[in-house]
């Protein structure tokens, strides 16, 4: 019963650390496009404008909620609300750390090891995007109609690569389980992560969080310039703060992922030697550090490449992830076959 | 306790939101309730330890053919509604006769022994790795049929969509 | 395209006083450029030729607009094109005048795809009409617009209007 | 605490039974919305609930007496089921863009 | 795969069933906040859809691209045929080169509709 | 069409290189571009708290100037409102009386001057047209306001102070103007 | 019909927030700093002055240390319109659409003479005002106003945030104003 | 007649003033894209009938800010009209106001010197670099690369900074007068010139970098809104946008004015006729403008920096305090007294969009007659709907932007 307290205790730190990290990406969001684009960016909420999420989320809370005539009411409101509950969703079968001993029990630092963890990831990734679909339906409005149904249709395309690159990595796995994903990249001194056995395979899932991110260069469906607002251009106050939100949770969830898939989660060089001088709760703390250090920096580079590369048109969009990164996954997935094989 | 929570629960989410998803005038809402119903599935698939077969079901049913099931929605948008419904006889023909369905299956079954649960289970049994070995060592012939299945699935489609432009 | 010798203002001049003759109302030649009246009737053909000519060439329309003479009885209106032969450079001027109570003109839709806003926009400032003209409206003002602001007769500031608080105003 | 039980004991506190009468509930019910509904969108909803009420039959069954290969069997169905439904689909949008409808009863009007 | 104690799983999933409630508690409140807080003013002007300032022509939900139906249809196939790889990348190396052998052999139809649809332009967007 | 001159070049080239249909170095490259940038002085200037310095010659807010013995040097010849082409600035000419020497220098003052600051583009033309000295813009920004009726702004703001240290000095504009015809 | 403008109150500046309960309480001094500090404008450029709108949001102004670089085109996400350059005749009922569309708290600024007089034109399509038609809440003088003069309205628009009763927007006398613009 | 009237809306079917058939109201979608669209980044209205993504048909719809300039110069003396052509293309008003007071030095046979030419060409070739910022930053911006944008107007805020030390603006400059400027440059200008004209070329280059052989950008851009030498011209193109078509059409080149023919720069070319050329002839004129602005500062004549006209050119001021004949010429000048010959002139210069014409009807008075603007985007234009025809919106979008339509131009 403590490791169930345990659990839920652990669900709700990363709860609040999710959307902790994902409010101050959205700060760092714009400090980072500030600083690359030779500016200061927000500082005038507190100091060097740490306020600012704050600001931002007390503003959004106290907007007035506008919900158009002909919209359809209850769908208006689902829409923001699946796109953030599935965000916020995804983050239990990640493992943040190594293992402690609660209860005399080995419990590792992760709400839930399935043992078919990165199909639960699929899963509700595939779920996201009812919650744009629906809200830009609901919306009645030809913009966020628009939008809505190039996001779907985006999120669905670049979810077939991504699961096709994942089977490369479960190939070399052997198991669905996210867990031992992690624990399989432990390799020397904690440093075989997927990443150099997996250039391609870690290139195309890149891509495709982007995608299913949609963040630059497939921010298509909320491109300003086109679509207004895209989907979300009917929405206000908080609603239209979960949208926004939800992108950054997503960023967020996305970052550890690829941390946990390519670059050994909680691993780093020589952890065993570091372990082993260590005690396991301070060791535990330091694997996470390390974990999140990985995960900042993958958000830092998501917000990056958005501020420096222009975005696609739609159907360039499509082709890439059907023609060019389809293939290729499955050519990923099918070398990766055939070097086990001829390994073993 | 949990266990018989989580099952009647559930049991009572599929067949409630069901009951709504053939009842509700908007075919959106329909999809929706569906969905839920899936969700409940899925949750029974777990509770049976079928984690994979949950997971699967989520992932086709709720991720994939219900998003198609609503891109036709927004497709057809309905701009020419289906407001005609059957006839108040015919609703309560249909009524009936899914009622008396349900009802001589019930009966028919109700004592039916339909044995207890093993003394012994195999806890392995819902996991990807034992479905796949099984998979594909019985089931190689379907499974590889299956693969022919999709070929005509995808040329089928491509041809309508063939036929869709033509007549334009 | 051959190439033609290089055409001055002088030699255009005379080459559309052979072509048309009287019709051709007057010539002249100020800052450098020609102005040549001609009737509205023969705008059409004149202006074709003008575009087809090998030696001319005036194949690109530079601009078209109305002006409004009040005070020139019976010739109130004008329409002025600046038509510029890009292979000879050499530009010309060519204007219509007509009186207000007929204000129709044969519209050059036909020969530049560019005169058609241009003509709405003359349309709209003066009132004149464009025989043939795919979509004659207005273009800038709002279309319950019931007058043509550029004529003379009406003042820049519509003084009927209540938006305006002389409060505000220097004067 | 022993709310936490095993799959064996679970199991039994479920019988069997309830999963296949929760399974008839549901086939009946997507009978009922086929025979009830004139939108064919619905009725291809209902027709893949009952798809899912044997399914689920099927997994409980194999759960219960052990035995992988009906796991394989509703894994071949769930897969299926998409193939069809893209295909149905697929046909459902090109009726409706011919005869502007997708009244059910509209069809029997048609001569194919 | 070492089989997991019954226990963890069930614990796994009401744990995920936990973030769940209190992902769901948090949006709903929000909203409940938001619609308690933020003031109030409505007018039938104010609640049409927006158009650029101007009102809407025509029905927002008019037909869009068939091609997006068709992205979707092929994404059903394509997703359906995918779950198919989870299970045998599972068993992977148990397979070893038949299990290769297998999934060619699988692969290659599916690999010819995908030039097919390709060749016949349904996922062209020009 | 044949070139109407010899000294064109066709400048765009549309065949991209096999690294260019890449992606990658373009993106590469770009990233560096930025990265590079990320870490550069940044050019703002923090307003209100910095500001950046104007030129001499910036038209700003107007000032009507007085000479050097503090009298106003606007004699009220309306060639300022002539030549503004916003009509923004409205005044009521009177006579000097006697004993008021010492606040107007000419014979005739404006007894009420407004300018409109709403209304006003900052031209300068005011102060090009004005033959006694007494318009000039500044090298201030005219600053923003709640209410309309604010913008009215009446002699008493646009004159300078009286006391020499409250003089406004637009010197260096005065010099500036026009030194090279001198 | 057209809203007969000789009806319409010219708005008195920042003092009618301060009539009725004034002295704010802590929570809305801090939700007011939080707005404030949150301003997500609706930049309705016309002409030239979102010319200088541009240079204010470039590197060298930054109009994002104010946290009101997240433009959103769509009224509905906007607090601040901000109107720069002219409104012709025809553009009014679109301006006035959009503004009636945004979600309430809202503020409107009128950033050059355009905007907030007319200008230099004095013509027969140009609205002499923008406040015929919308409200304003404060007005740039210039044309265009430099940046500076621009971040200055903000500025003032951010005074006027943090003051603002929270209960204004259901108040009376806002009713009455909008009302007064024929805007229910 | 102020019509604030709520029905003034376009909310019927209507394309090129015809209502839709209800066949096609079925069957397309009809998108509103502006006026307060983001893409519109001046004020217009499209409404576009499209099969999908696809665009079947467009109408623009413009006028959302007429301001009656011409109605406005009839009504304006001379040296007022500048104040006026600075808000017409207000991205490069120098050109603009150095073009007005070409034509009308023209009607009034004022002889400018060298260096007042020399100067202006400086002046327009600024604006020029200016306006093409703008423009090409914006296409970058509108294919979502917002940091190029953030770059290179940082560089435009330096030119602004040249401005503002000669005329005391920024934007609407007001910079020239009749037969000069108003004040000489200083040290100051100069010196920024020479600093703009070292720095300058380095963030141009960065900014190529980041988008001009990026695979997405060109993607984004190449075979998008292409329009035919012919088309181009047979719509009267002018500017950037016909020499994207591939016509070496030049004004400086073809009708020199302000000494242009003392210059030597090339022309560049686009072959044909799309975004992308659009793109890559303003980046090159960007290159050739600096150049033209280093032979103009190198051969910078000595002399005054404006023409000796004291009828046209206003009195220094100490004249004005001091003699009694400069009063007068002063009071003329302002009042507008000044004598003016009859006649009709059509004066062109190459403004930042092509041809900028001005046709001036002088009837002797103190304000024109009739002042016609040739505004280039008023006349390309027109031939948007045929530019995008059959393309995708994203591509509707870069079209306009990349040609660099300026509501103030094309609304007058
Ligand atoms: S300010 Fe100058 S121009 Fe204006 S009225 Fe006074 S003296 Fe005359
Ligand atoms: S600066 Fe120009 S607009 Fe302003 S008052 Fe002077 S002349 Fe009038
Ligand atoms: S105020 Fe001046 S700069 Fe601004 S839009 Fe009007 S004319 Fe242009």
């Amino acid at each position: 019963m403590t490791i169930l307290v345990f659990k839920i205790l652990l669900v709700l730190v990363l709860f609040l650390i999710s959307l902790g990290v994902a409010a101050y990406s959205t700060y760092s969001e714009r400090k980072v496009a500030a600083f690359i684009q030779d500016r200061l960016g927000p500082n005038r909420a507190g100091p060097f404008g740490i306020l600012q999420p704050i600001a931002d989320g007390i503003k959004m809370i106290m907007k007035e909620e506008i919900i158009p005539l002909t919209s359809n009411k209850i769908l208006f409101v689902a829409g923001p609300a699946i796109t953030m509950i599935t965000a916020l969703m995804t983050s239990a079968v990640i493992p943040w750390g190594p293992s402690v001993t609660i209860d005399g029990m080995k419990v590792p630092l992760q709400v839930a090891d399935i043992n078919i963890g990165i199909l639960y990831v699929m899963g509700v990734v595939s779920l996201g995007v009812y919650g744009i679909m629906i809200g830009g339906w609901a919306s009645n409005n030809k913009y966020a109609l628009l939008g809505a149904v190039r996001a779907s249709t985006q999120m669905i395309s670049y979810e077939l690569a991504m699961g096709m690159s994942i089977i490369a990595i479960i190939m070399t796995t052997g198991s669905l389980s996210i867990g031992d994903m992690v624990t399989g990249q432990h390799g020397t001194w904690g440093m075989g992560w997927n990443i150099f056995v997996q250039p391609l395979g870690f290139l195309i899932f890149l891509i495709c969080a982007f995608a299913e991110c949609n963040r630059t260069p497939f921010d298509l469906p909320e491109s300003e310039t086109e679509l207004v607002g895209g989907y979300h251009t009917e929405y206000s106050s908080m609603k239209l703060g979960f949208y926004l939100f939800a992108e950054y949770v997503n960023m967020f969830i996305s970052s550890a992922i690829i941390t946990c898939l390519y670059f050994g989660g909680y691993h780093f060089p020589f952890m065993d030697k570091v372990s082993a001088i260590m005690g396991e709760v301070p060791f535990a703390i330091l694997c996470v550090m390390v974990f999140f250090l990985k995960i900042l920096f993958f958000i830092f580079f998501f917000m990056w490449v958005r501020w420096t590369i222009p975005r696609f048109r739609f159907d360039q969009l499509m082709n890439l992830g059907w023609k060019v990164l389809l293939p290729l996954s499955v050519l990923n997935m099918l070398a990766t076959g055939t070097i086990i094989v001829l390994n073993s | 306790m949990i266990t018989e929570i989580s099952f009647y629960s559930l049991s009572f989410l599929a067949i409630v939101s069901s009951i709504l998803m053939i009842f509700h005038k908007n075919a959106m809402y329909s999809v929706l309730f569906l969905l839920i119903c899936f969700f409940s599935v899925a949750g029974l698939y777990v509770m049976l330890n079928a984690q994979f077969l949950g997971i699967v079901h989520i992932i086709v049913y709720a991720g994939a053919i219900m998003v198609l099931f609503l891109y036709v929605i927004m497709f057809l948008n309905m701009s020419s509604p289906i407001t005609i419904r059957k006839s108040k006889l015919i609703m309560l023909a249909a009524i009936c006769t899914g009622l008396m369905f349900l009802f001589v299956l019930f009966a028919a079954l109700w004592s039916v022994p339909f044995g207890h649960a093993p003394q012994q289970v195999d806890q392995n049994i819902g996991l990807a790795k034992t479905l796949g070995k099984v998979l594909f060592n019985e089931y190689l012939i379907p499974f590889e049929v299956t693969s022919v299945l999709f070929l005509s699935g995808m040329i089928g489609v491509v041809i309508f969509n063939k036929k869709e432009t033509e007549n334009e | 395209m051959s190439k033609v010798e290089k055409t001055d203002n002088q030699f255009v001049r005379e080459s559309i006083q052979n072509q048309f003759g009287p019709a051709v109302k007057s010539i002249e030649e100020s800052y450098g450029m020609l102005d040549i009246v001609i009737s509205k009737d023969t705008l059409i053909p004149v202006i074709t030729w003008l575009k087809k000519t090998e030696t001319l060439r005036f194949q690109f329309l530079t601009s078209l607009c109305g002006v409004h003479y009040p005070e020139q009885k019976e010739f109130e209106f004008s329409v002025v094109y600046h038509l510029h032969s890009l292979t000879q450079n050499i530009r010309i001027r060519i204007h219509i005048f007509m009186p207000e109570s007929d204000l129709k003109v044969p519209t050059l839709t036909t020969l530049f795809a560019g005169a058609n806003w241009m003509e709405r926009e003359t349309f709209e400032f003066y009132g004149i009409q464009f025989t043939g003209h795919p979509d004659l409206r207005t273009i800038l003002n709002v279309e319950d617009m019931n007058y043509h602001p550029l004529r003379k007769q009406y003042p820049l500031v519509d003084n009927t209007r209540t938006d305006k608080d002389d409060k505000y105003f220097g004067r | 605490m022993n709310e936490l039980l095993e799959l064996k004991d679970q199991l039994r506190l479920i019988p069997l039974s309830h999963y296949v009468f929760l399974c008839l509930a549901l086939f009946s019910i997507g009978m009922t919305g086929v025979l009830l509904r004139r939108n064919m969108i619905i009725v291809f909803l209902s027709i893949e609930l009952m798809l899912n009420s044997v399914n689920l039959l099927a997994v409980a069954f194999s759960v219960y007496h052990n035995d992988p290969g009906a796991q394989a069997f509703v894994f071949f169905n769930m897969v299926v089921a998409a193939a069809e439904v893209a295909v149905g689909l697929a046909m459902l949008v090109m009726i409706y863009r011919n005869i502007k409808t997708i009244d059910i009863n509209a069809l029997n009007r048609l001569k194919w | 795969m070492e089989s997991i104690s019954i226990d963890a799983i069930q614990m796994d999933y009401l744990a995920i069933l936990a973030q769940f409630v209190i992902a769901s508690g948090f949006v709903l409140g929000t909203f409940f906040l938001t619609h308690k807080l933020g003031p109030k003013f409505k007018s039938d002007k104010k609640l049409q859809a927006f158009e650029c300032g101007l009102e809407s022509i025509g029905d927002a939900r008019l037909p869009f691209s068939v091609k997006y139906f068709l992205a979707a249809i092929l994404f059903v196939l394509f997703d359906a045929e995918i779950i198919f790889f989870y299970p045998w990348a599972v068993n992977f190396r148990e397979l070893g080169e038949s299990g290769l052998l297998k999934m060619v052999l699988f692969v290659s139809p599916f690999l010819l509709g995908f030039y097919y649809v390709i060749k016949k332009g349904a996922l062209k967007w020009e | 069409m044949q070139p109407l001159s010899s000294r064109s070049k066709i400048v765009s080239n549309k065949t991209m290189s096999w690294s260019e249909r890449l992606y990658i170095p373009a993106i590469l490259a770009g990233l560096k571009v930025t990265l590079h940038h990320l870490f550069k002085k940044k050019v703002t200037v923090s307003y209100p708290e910095q500001t950046r310095p104007h030129s001499k010659f910036y038209r700003g807010r107007h000032v009507l100037k007085r000479d050097d013995q503090g009298r106003e040097n606007c004699t009220a010849c309306g060639l300022c409102a002539i030549a503004c082409p916003a009509e923004a600035i409205t005044m009521v000419a009177e006579e000097r009386q006697k004993g008021e020497e010492t606040l107007y220098r000419e014979e005739k003052y404006a007894a009420e001057y407004n300018i409109n600051m709403l209304r006003c583009i900052f031209c300068g033309l005011c102060e090009e047209a004005c033959p006694k000295d007494a318009i000039y813009l500044t090298d201030t920004i005219s600053t923003s306001g709640y209410n309309r009726d604010t913008f009215l702004y009446t002699k008493d703001m646009l004159l300078e102070g009286a006391l020499p240290e409250t003089r406004i000095d637009i010197q260096a504009r005065r010099k500036g103007q026009r030194e090279g015809a001198m | 019909m057209g809203i007969n403008p000789e009806l319409i109150p010219i708005k008195n500046g920042p003092e009618m927030y301060t009539g009725e309960g004034y002295g704010l309480t802590q929570i809305e001094k801090v939700i007011g700093l939080a707005r404030a500090n949150s301003i997500w404008p609706l930049p309705f450029a016309t002409s030239c002055c979102g010319i200088e709108f541009m240079a204010t949001m470039a590197a060298t102004y930054d109009l994002g240390r104010f946290g009101a670089e997240r433009l959103s085109f769509s009224p509905r996400q906007a607090d601040l319109l901000m109107v720069m350059g002219t409104i012709a005749k025809k553009m009014g009922p679109v301006l006035r659409q959009v503004y009636i569309q945004m979600a309430e708290p809202k503020w409107v600024i009128a950033v050059g003479a355009c905007a907030s007089s007319g200008g230099i034109f004095d013509t027969y399509s140009v609205l002499q005002g923008i406040d015929k038609v919308i409200p304003v809440d404060v007005y740039v003088p210039g044309c265009p106003p430099p940046p500076e003069a621009i971040l200055d309205g903000i500025l003032k628009i951010q005074d006027l945030i943090k003051q603002e009763p929270i209960r204004r927007r259901e108040s009376p006398q806002y009713k009455e104003l909008l009302a007064s613009y024929d805007i229910q | 007649m102020i019509n604030i009237s709520d029905d003034n809306f376009h909310n019927d079917h209507r394309i090129n003033g015809h209502v839709e058939p209800e066949e096609d109201i079925r069957q397309y979608n009809y998108l509103n894209l502006g006026p307060t669209h983001p893409a519109t980044h001046g004020i217009f209205q499209n409404i576009l009938k499209m099969d999908g993504e696809i665009i079947v048909e467009a109408e623009p719809t413009i006028g959302y800010i007429h301001r009656a300039f011409e109605k406005l110069a009839e009504n304006r003396p001379f040296y007022q009209i500048p104040t006026i052509t600075d808000r017409l293309n207000y991205c490069s008003a120098p050109i603009n106001n150095i073009g007005w007071h070409l034509t009308i030095e023209k009607l009034l046979g004022v002889e400018t010197p060298k260096r007042v030419d020399y100067l202006r060409v400086i002046i327009m070739e600024l604006a020029r670099i200016a306006d093409h910022i703008i423009c090409n930053s914006v296409i970058a911006v509108d294919t979502g690369a917002l940091t190029g944008f953030l770059y290179v107007f940082q560089w435009r805020e330096k030119i602004y900074d040249i401005y503002e030390e000669i005329c005391g603006a920024r934007l609407t400059t007001n910079i020239g007068r009749i037969g000069g400027f108003e004040r000489d440059f200083n040290e100051t200008v100069f010196a920024r010139i020479e600093h703009f004209l070292k720095e300058f070329p380095a963030a141009l280059k960065e900014f190529e970098s980041l988008v001009m052989r990026n695979r997405i950008f060109m993607d984004r851009t190449i075979q998008v809104g292409g329009i035919s030498a012919e088309r181009a011209l047979e719509y009267s193109f002018t500017g950037p946008n016909l020499r994207a078509a591939g016509v070496d059409y030049d004004v400086r080149v073809m009708t020199p004015y302000c000494s242009y023919e003392d210059f030597d720069f090339t022309i560049p070319l686009g072959s044909s006729g799309d975004t992308y050329d659009r793109f890559c002839v303003r980046q090159e004129e960007m290159w050739q403008s600096l150049s033209i602005i280093r032979q103009a500062l190198k051969n910078l004549p000595e002399g005054n920096f404006h023409a000796d006209v004291p009828e046209f050119y206003l009195p220094p001021k100490e004249n004005v305090y001091n003699s009694m004949e400069g009063l007068i010429w002063h009071f003329k000048i302002v009042m507008g007294e000044i004598n003016v010959p009859k006649g009709q002139v059509y004066q062109c210069v190459e403004g930042g969009n092509g041809e900028l014409g001005f046709y001036l009807i002088s009837d002797g008075g103190r304000q024109p007659f009739r002042l016609h603007f040739r505004r280039p985007c008023f006349i390309y234009y027109q031939a948007y709907p045929e530019m995008i025809q059959g393309s995708m919106l994203s591509d509707a979008i870069l079209t306009m932007s990349s040609m660099n339509v300026i509501a103030g131009e094309l609304d007058a």
